[in-house]
């Protein structure tokens, strides 16, 4: 089979061991010897790690040696390397496009129990490598302009970390939150572990930072309704929805909330989970961000019955003289463009209520522990002061850790931050309480910075740790001494008996979970998700803020459980990669779009209705269909349905798919 | 100069490319001018052994129409591959197997059994089924043998040149002469009709929607009330496969509101007709639903088959693999063999 | 006598079941080495030609893998596929093909041990069924005696 | 859709209060129900722990009568429902008990497929089934201000994700609440009745029965709803004795759920075997009457 000028393919096949990866189990030195039968190989090779700066040179030095105009590589998978290893062909002096990757570690040792099947596999899998590589031809890959704008979603501490540092570096930054303010879970902190700093302080002076950022603009109350375009060209829609208040005009000054026709605050607040109350007309908390007012069309008498004397609006008008409220504000629609998006839409926690043995729901003295949050927080409902539903203080305090977590009922994962909140809160309860405080976990996780110091710290504070796996929280009393309480019954696993512990509070240390509306929101971005419903990174440890997807990273507990300093920690790392992508100017496309032969096409119309991006049209004065190359995304469809085969798809032509079937059969 | 030695064979088709032959009409004088024909068993009267007696290669180029079922059509083909310098297959039988391929689709057995025993026409009583051995036996002579399958010819011969169509109309017919004819012939597998599919000369393409087709009804002609002449008949709903199938007939079935059912075959390129016809017809369904779809086709295509093999049960990859690596096929993306030195 | 291996040709879409794939390998799932993977950018690439090359080629079944419906990275190349597929089972039935020999899988890039299920129980079904080349009466040997057998060939089954 | 209704021994025994009251319901709600034909022991739960084999395949026997008919069966005693059922699972999961059991089944000339037949007990059946708006719809009598501890004992709830929560079981407390009934919340709803250790483990047994009656009588309860002949017999037949060991008077009637809900339909007294109870239950509807 010739080349493209005439000139016969020369192979060179180059077999990783991966270490004891693939040589461990297929026998490399047999599968050289079988590559080296193959037609047209000049040279086949093996060497312990292909990836590494010899293994590449192997192949440019045979390239330039032995006039290799072929390569293939068999190793990992072409998602892990394929890059580096065109890369080494064009630096041999190659067109990296007379490249092939086989893949013989995911798909054969990593898999395959039995060492003998796993090397008559790979050599399969090389022969096809050699078969379809013959049809390889000399590609140009397109560059397009990466729009360096960026969009963010999700306004919590991992949002906010990446849009500084990206406003910082220049870049126009799109930060859409779906709460009226920013801030996230973060917000409703008291302190944070294990340094108990106060989490407001540090969290505070970064979101009016975002605000006050001439590179940010932050829209804030609203929702991504649709994303279109590819990486450096996203166009994405944005549903805003109506607050009812002027955001320009609203200062923030609380008058109209104090002149709601109710006087006393009457609605669970989202912001406090209930803990505390709020007005149809609210500012969510006092360090809110945006500083606006919102309103609650449900609550609002004027939405329920339009009836409504409407003293806010006159408040607003005639005492702050800004008349920023808008009963009549609808929804918007805004469209922006953005060359790269960051995810991080942060996590939900687990419902209670789920585990009906535990009384959330049913006794008012068992809490979740964002519920505490809001309690011990000294900007919360209460001041800080820690009391029961019914004002009392309480003398002893149960927290129960792993609510829904390492549960094969429930979430089987270890949610990673709730030992260590538990303890803080334990810390807190102690402090402000004096109560007695029992911790009740199944085992303590407390690997981080200082993470097991405060956990010893604890310990010396009095705070009691019982081992076990909380059976029951119940009002089920059999003594005077647990009469009016709640009673936690648990196999303390250390000493082998079940106990019963009176206490007055519980609380319920609930475990992260993804969003509910994950799944939503991953088809909305073209990503993936992970089979628990966490967004799936790229590659678990070399590329953990990159999906799928080219231009969408995730930050965050979006991705999975974590803390605010692995939070702030990955938001930075996604702010990088999307710093490198949209600073290089320009992306490189994978040149497998599709080519349509005039010389062949009918003009059939077949293929024009089944392209997903319009990008075929129908020339009338050739009679053929003709491709806007950049619009073609090279995914094959129209290749697949060419009943005159005018259609080829670069790099994925018939030849090379049909060479590959036959290579993969030819081994018995 | 001296005129070219042409020869006309017949195996397994139903004599309309015979007459195709006869269809050039005057063009066929014209022709005369340039040939001399040595071989015709269908109009004149030559037999075997005057092909025998011949020199090989001294045949210029031996037209053969239909595909190969008897060991007799067998032995006569190879003879001729001997005889002739150029072996063009004429028609879709010999081009693809055609009609008589669609015989792949059953059983020998069953064939000879409804021909012999179970048909309703037949007389059950001591009929008996033709028997190369007992002839020979009783009679003194040879009755060929029903092979198994039906083959197209360039699975038993090479081919040269294939002339398609049932029955290929005289203009392809005529074209192919001069071409073959000329100082330069072209390329040996070369098709001789358009490199185009039909569409390409359909006068109902311009009528095709811009924004592309999309099916959410397939209907075959007898359940259309009326077709219109105006409007292509894929958008209407009928199975026609111009868009897979090789032009250069000018549309003729188009014309007479029948669609297209495929006799000239694949283009350049594509190796199995039926896959290719599946696929287009199967990607241009309008509906998501595998309910739906089944449904569609259900009611639109209930025999896949006989609608995209009509004409090229033999040649299909599936058939193809029956005849083995080492029959007359041979892949041709298979890359060489041979070693190069380093 | 080596008990019969089927050979398997995956044809898998290159974001979600080769990417499942991957993470088998990742997660170090032991599955079947009877499958041979071949990979497109989207199953709406996928020609029935490619299957009918791949059960040329020796192969005994062809799985088709592609993203969830609705998850598609090229929004809707899976149903164009599952278009194909589902006409194609049909001409497989009718030339006397098990259609369990050509398989469609929808599997998601996390769903490796769906992959790994898929696989197994594809390679045992194929070995129940045994060879391609034994299957179809229309595949037997060129010209050596066999018994009757009723094929479906170009009828309905019910026929 | 018609129902099989299985009895087992406990409701043709000390629990024919729930089998007239239970007909009685199903009569008045016109839900069609026969009895299943020739059907045999359940195989029990004593039965399981001393040849577990035999048990299962005599419970198999019942379900391959209810198969080839096709129909739902509703199993009212509890540990009939919890046999039956765990028939099925370990049939459906255990590829070597459902073989031997088949090949008891096939001695006997029967068979079973699995999955055609579920096994249903009547609180699912009126709750899922009929449904709560419906039964509200048909109350005659309300029994407003009658304070119910329902109880639900543990074998309704298993094998666990059945119709209800396998701890914290809600459907009857739902059923009652339709009736009028002030239902009273607490957590022992599936806690254990004794089961048979008052009859082997006397004294412990004493105790898991007085901390049931114990807690009912200090949340303040007028009756105790059970769903199960055993949980009813041994509340009711042991109260006494409970009251001696403990020297505290209790005195709580323990009724089967579908007294209250016949009684509520507007059934005669008679027709829900009201007087069959040790402890009486009639002053309890005196209240509401």
């Amino acid at each position: 089979m010739a080349g493209r000028n005439g000139d016969l393919p020369r192979i060179g096949v180059y077999v990783c061991h991966c270490g004891t990866n693939i040589g461990g189990k297929v026998n490399v030195p047999e599968v050289v010897a079988f590559a080296r039968t193959l037609p047209n190989v000049v040279v086949a090779r093996e060497y312990k790690y292909m990836c590494s700066d010899p293994g590449q040179l192997l192949i440019k030095e045979d390239i330039q040696k032995l006039n290799i105009n072929r390569v293939i590589v068999a190793s990992c998978s072409p998602h892990l390397h394929e890059h580096t290893f065109r890369k080494a062909t064009l630096e041999g002096g190659q067109n990296p496009y007379l490249f092939h990757m086989a893949n013989i570690r995911e798909h054969v040792s990593w898999v395959t129990d039995d060492p003998e099947k796993a090397t008559e596999k790979a050599k399969a899998i090389i022969e096809a490598a050699v078969y379809r590589i013959q049809f390889h031809e000399p590609l140009e890959s397109k560059q397009v302009p990466v729009n360096p704008d960026v969009l963010i979603v999700g306004g919590g501490i991992a949002g906010i970390t990446a849009a500084l540092t990206l406003a910082n570096a220049g870049k126009k930054v799109y930060l859409v939150e779906r709460e009226s303010s920013i801030g996230g879970h973060m917000a409703k902190f008291d302190k944070t572990f294990p340094t108990l700093d106060c989490a407001s302080c540090i969290l505070t002076p970064k979101m009016t930072a975002v605000k006050d950022h001439p590179n940010i603009q932050l829209i804030t109350y609203a929702e991504v309704l649709e994303v279109d375009g590819y990486v450096g060209n996203f166009t994405v829609k944005v549903k805003k929805k109506p607050r009812y208040v002027i955001e320009d005009r609203c200062i923030g000054c609380y008058v109209c909330v104090e002149n709601c026709v109710y006087k006393t605050p009457k609605y669970p607040s989202e912001f406090d989970e209930g803990i505390g109350l709020r007005k149809p007309i609210y500012i969510p908390f006092p360090q809110a961000v945006p500083l606006v007012a919102v309103i609650d069309p449900e609550t609002c008498i004027e939405f329920k019955s339009g009836r409504c004397p409407k003293k806010c609006q006159q408040a607003c008008r005639e005492v702050v003289g800004r008349d920023a409220i808008d009963f009549t504000q609808k929804e918007e629609i805004l469209e922006i463009q953005v060359g790269a998006i960051v995810l991080a839409t942060g996590f939900q926690t687990f419902d209670a209520s789920r585990i009906p043995e535990y009384g959330y729901g049913r006794y008012p003295n068992v809490y979740t522990s964002l519920e505490i949050e809001r309690l011990v927080n000294s900007s919360g409902p209460t001041g800080g002061e820690i009391v029961l539903r019914d004002g009392r203080k309480p003398r002893s305090v149960g927290i129960i850790h792993c609510v829904g977590s390492r549960d094969r009922n429930f979430n089987p994962w270890c949610s990673r931050v709730c030992c260590m909140y538990s303890l803080k809160l334990a810390h807190l309860v102690r402090e402000r309480t004096g109560a007695e405080v029992y911790n009740f976990y199944i085992d303590m996780r407390t690997p981080g910075k200082g993470y097991e110091e405060f956990y010893e710290k604890l310990l010396h504070e009095g705070v009691h740790f019982i081992r076990g796996k909380v059976a029951e929280v119940t009002d089920w009393t059999i003594n005077p001494e647990e009469a009016g309480r709640l009673v936690i019954r648990v196999e303390d696993s250390l000493i082998g008996v079940v106990r019963r512990i009176p206490v007055d509070m519980v609380i319920l240390s609930v475990g992260l979970e993804p969003r509910a509306d994950a799944e939503e929101l991953r088809r909305l971005f073209n990503i993936s998700c992970s089979a628990e419903g966490w967004f799936l990174e790229r590659h678990p440890k070399l590329a953990p803020v990159s999906t799928y997807t080219d231009g969408v990273f995730i930050a965050g507990a979006c991705q999975g459980p974590k803390d605010i300093p692995d939070t702030v920690a990955q938001a930075g790392a996604a702010a990088g990669e999307v710093l490198s992508l949209v600073d290089r100017g320009f992306i490189e496309l994978e040149p497998n779009i599709a080519v349509i032969d005039a010389r062949k096409c009918s003009g059939c119309h077949v293929c024009i209705a089944l392209c997903p991006y319009s990008a075929i049209s129908f020339n009338e004065t050739e009679n053929v269909a003709q491709i806007n190359e950049a619009l073609c995304k090279g995914c094959g469809v129209c290749v697949g349905a060419c009943p005159s085969r005018a259609i080829h798809q670069q790099l994925f032509k018939d030849e090379q798919i049909m060479a590959e079937i036959e290579g993969l059969l030819m081994v018995e | 100069m001296a005129k070219k030695k042409v020869g006309f064979y017949w195996c397994a088709s139903c004599g309309g490319c015979e007459e195709a032959v006869v269809d050039l009409a005057e063009d066929l004088l014209a022709a005369l001018e340039q040939i001399e024909i040595v071989f015709w068993p269908v109009a004149m009267d030559f037999k075997r052994e005057d092909v025998e007696k011949m020199a090989d290669g001294e045949i210029f180029a031996t037209f053969i129409n239909g595909a190969v079922r008897l060991s007799e059509q067998e032995e006569i083909v190879h003879l001729l591959r001997r005889k002739s310098q150029v072996i063009v297959a004429f028609g879709a039988c010999s081009h693809m197997g055609g009609i008589p391929g669609l015989a792949n689709g059953v059983q020998r057995e069953q064939i000879l059994d409804y021909y012999y025993h179970s048909g309703p026409t037949v007389e059950t009583n001591g009929s008996v089924e033709p028997d190369p051995g007992i002839t020979k036996k009783e009679h003194g002579f040879d009755l060929p043998e029903f092979y198994r399958h039906v083959r197209a010819l360039d699975q038993v011969i090479d081919v040269d040149y294939y002339i398609p169509g049932c029955a290929p109309p005289p203009a392809i017919v005529k074209g192919a002469l001069a071409q073959l004819l000329a100082e330069e012939p072209p390329p040996p597998g070369t098709v001789l009709a358009s490199s185009h599919a039909l569409c390409h000369e359909c006068e109902l393409n311009e009528t095709k929607p811009a924004e592309g087709i999309r099916i959410k009804e397939f209907k075959r002609p007898h359940q259309v009330e009326k077709i219109d002449p105006n409007t292509c008949l894929l958008v209407q709903g009928l199975v026609c496969l111009g868009p897979v199938t090789r032009g250069g007939c000018g549309a003729l079935c188009v014309k007479g509101r029948m669609p297209c059912t495929g006799c000239f075959g694949p283009l350049d390129g594509v190796q199995d007709f039926g896959a290719a016809a599946l696929s287009f017809v199967a990607s241009i369904i309008d509906s998501n639903d595998p309910h739906e779809i089944e449904r569609i086709l259900d009611e639109g295509i209930p025999d896949p088959l006989g609608t995209f093999y009509l004409y090229s049960l033999p040649k299909s990859l599936l058939f193809q693999k029956l005849l083995g690596r080492n029959g007359k096929k041979v892949a041709e993306s298979r890359p060489r063999k041979e070693k190069v030195e380093a | 006598m080596k008990s019969f291996e089927p050979k398997i040709i995956g044809l898998f879409c290159n974001w979600c079941t080769y990417l499942a794939a991957d993470l088998a390998g990742v997660s170090r799932m032991q599955y079947a080495p009877n499958l041979r993977i071949v990979r497109v950018m989207c199953s709406g690439r996928i020609h029935p030609e490619h299957v009918l090359w791949a059960f040329e080629n020796g192969a005994d079944g062809v799985l088709i893998g592609g993203c969830h419906p609705g998850d598609c990275h090229y929004i809707e190349g899976n149903f164009k596929n599952l278009r194909r597929y589902l006409l194609l089972k049909r001409l497989l039935k009718q030339f006397g093909i098990d259609e369990r020999r050509l398989r469609l899988e929808w599997i998601s890039a996390s769903e490796a041990d769906k992959l790994r299920r898929v696989v197994d129980e594809f390679t045992e079904t194929l070995r129940e069924l045994g060879p391609f080349a034994q299957e179809a009466p229309l595949f037997q040997a060129a010209e050596s005696p066999s018994p009757i057998q009723k094929s479906t060939l170009g009828m309905k089954e019910e026929d | 859709m018609e129902y099989f209704y299985y009895p087992g021994c406990s409701l043709k025994g000390t629990g024919a209060s729930y089998e007239k009251s239970l007909l009685e319901v199903f009569a008045l709600l016109g839900i069609p129900m026969k009895e299943l034909p020739d059907w045999n022991c359940c195989g029990a739960t004593s039965y399981m722990s001393i040849d577990e084999e035999v048990a299962l395949a005599m419970a198999a026997r019942n379900l391959a009568i209810a198969e080839e008919n096709g129909r739902d069966v509703i199993a009212p005693c509890s540990a009939c429902y919890m046999v039956l059922r765990k028939t099925q699972k370990y049939m459906k999961e255990y590829a070597h008990i459902r073989q031997s059991i088949l090949n008891a089944l096939k001695k006997a000339g029967l068979t079973y497929h699995g999955d055609r037949v579920r096994i249903r007990h009547p609180l699912d059946v009126l709750v899922n089934d009929v449904g709560i708006a419906e039964i509200r719809k048909r109350v005659q009598r309300s029994l407003n201000g009658v304070r119910v501890f329902p109880y639900y004992g543990c074998l309704i709830v298993r094998p666990k994700n059945g119709f209800d929560h396998a701890t914290y079981p809600t459907s009857m407390d739902r059923l009652l609440e339709a009736l009028g009934c002030e239902v009273i919340d607490h957590p022992l709803k599936t806690k254990c009745c004794g089961g048979s250790l008052t009859g082997t483990l006397e004294e412990v047994g004493m105790r898991l029965v007085y901390i049931l009656l114990k807690e009912a009588k200090k949340r303040g309860s007028h009756a105790i709803a059970t769903v199960c002949p055993l949980c009813q017999f041994n509340l009711d037949a042991y109260q006494e004795k409970v009251e001696k060991i403990y020297s505290e008077s209790l005195g709580i009637p323990v009724m089967y759920f579908t007294q209250l809900l016949g009684y509520a339909l507007g059934a005669e007294d008679s027709h829900l075997g009201l007087e069959q109870h040790i402890v009486p239950v009639q002053e309890v509807f005196e209240m509401v009457r």
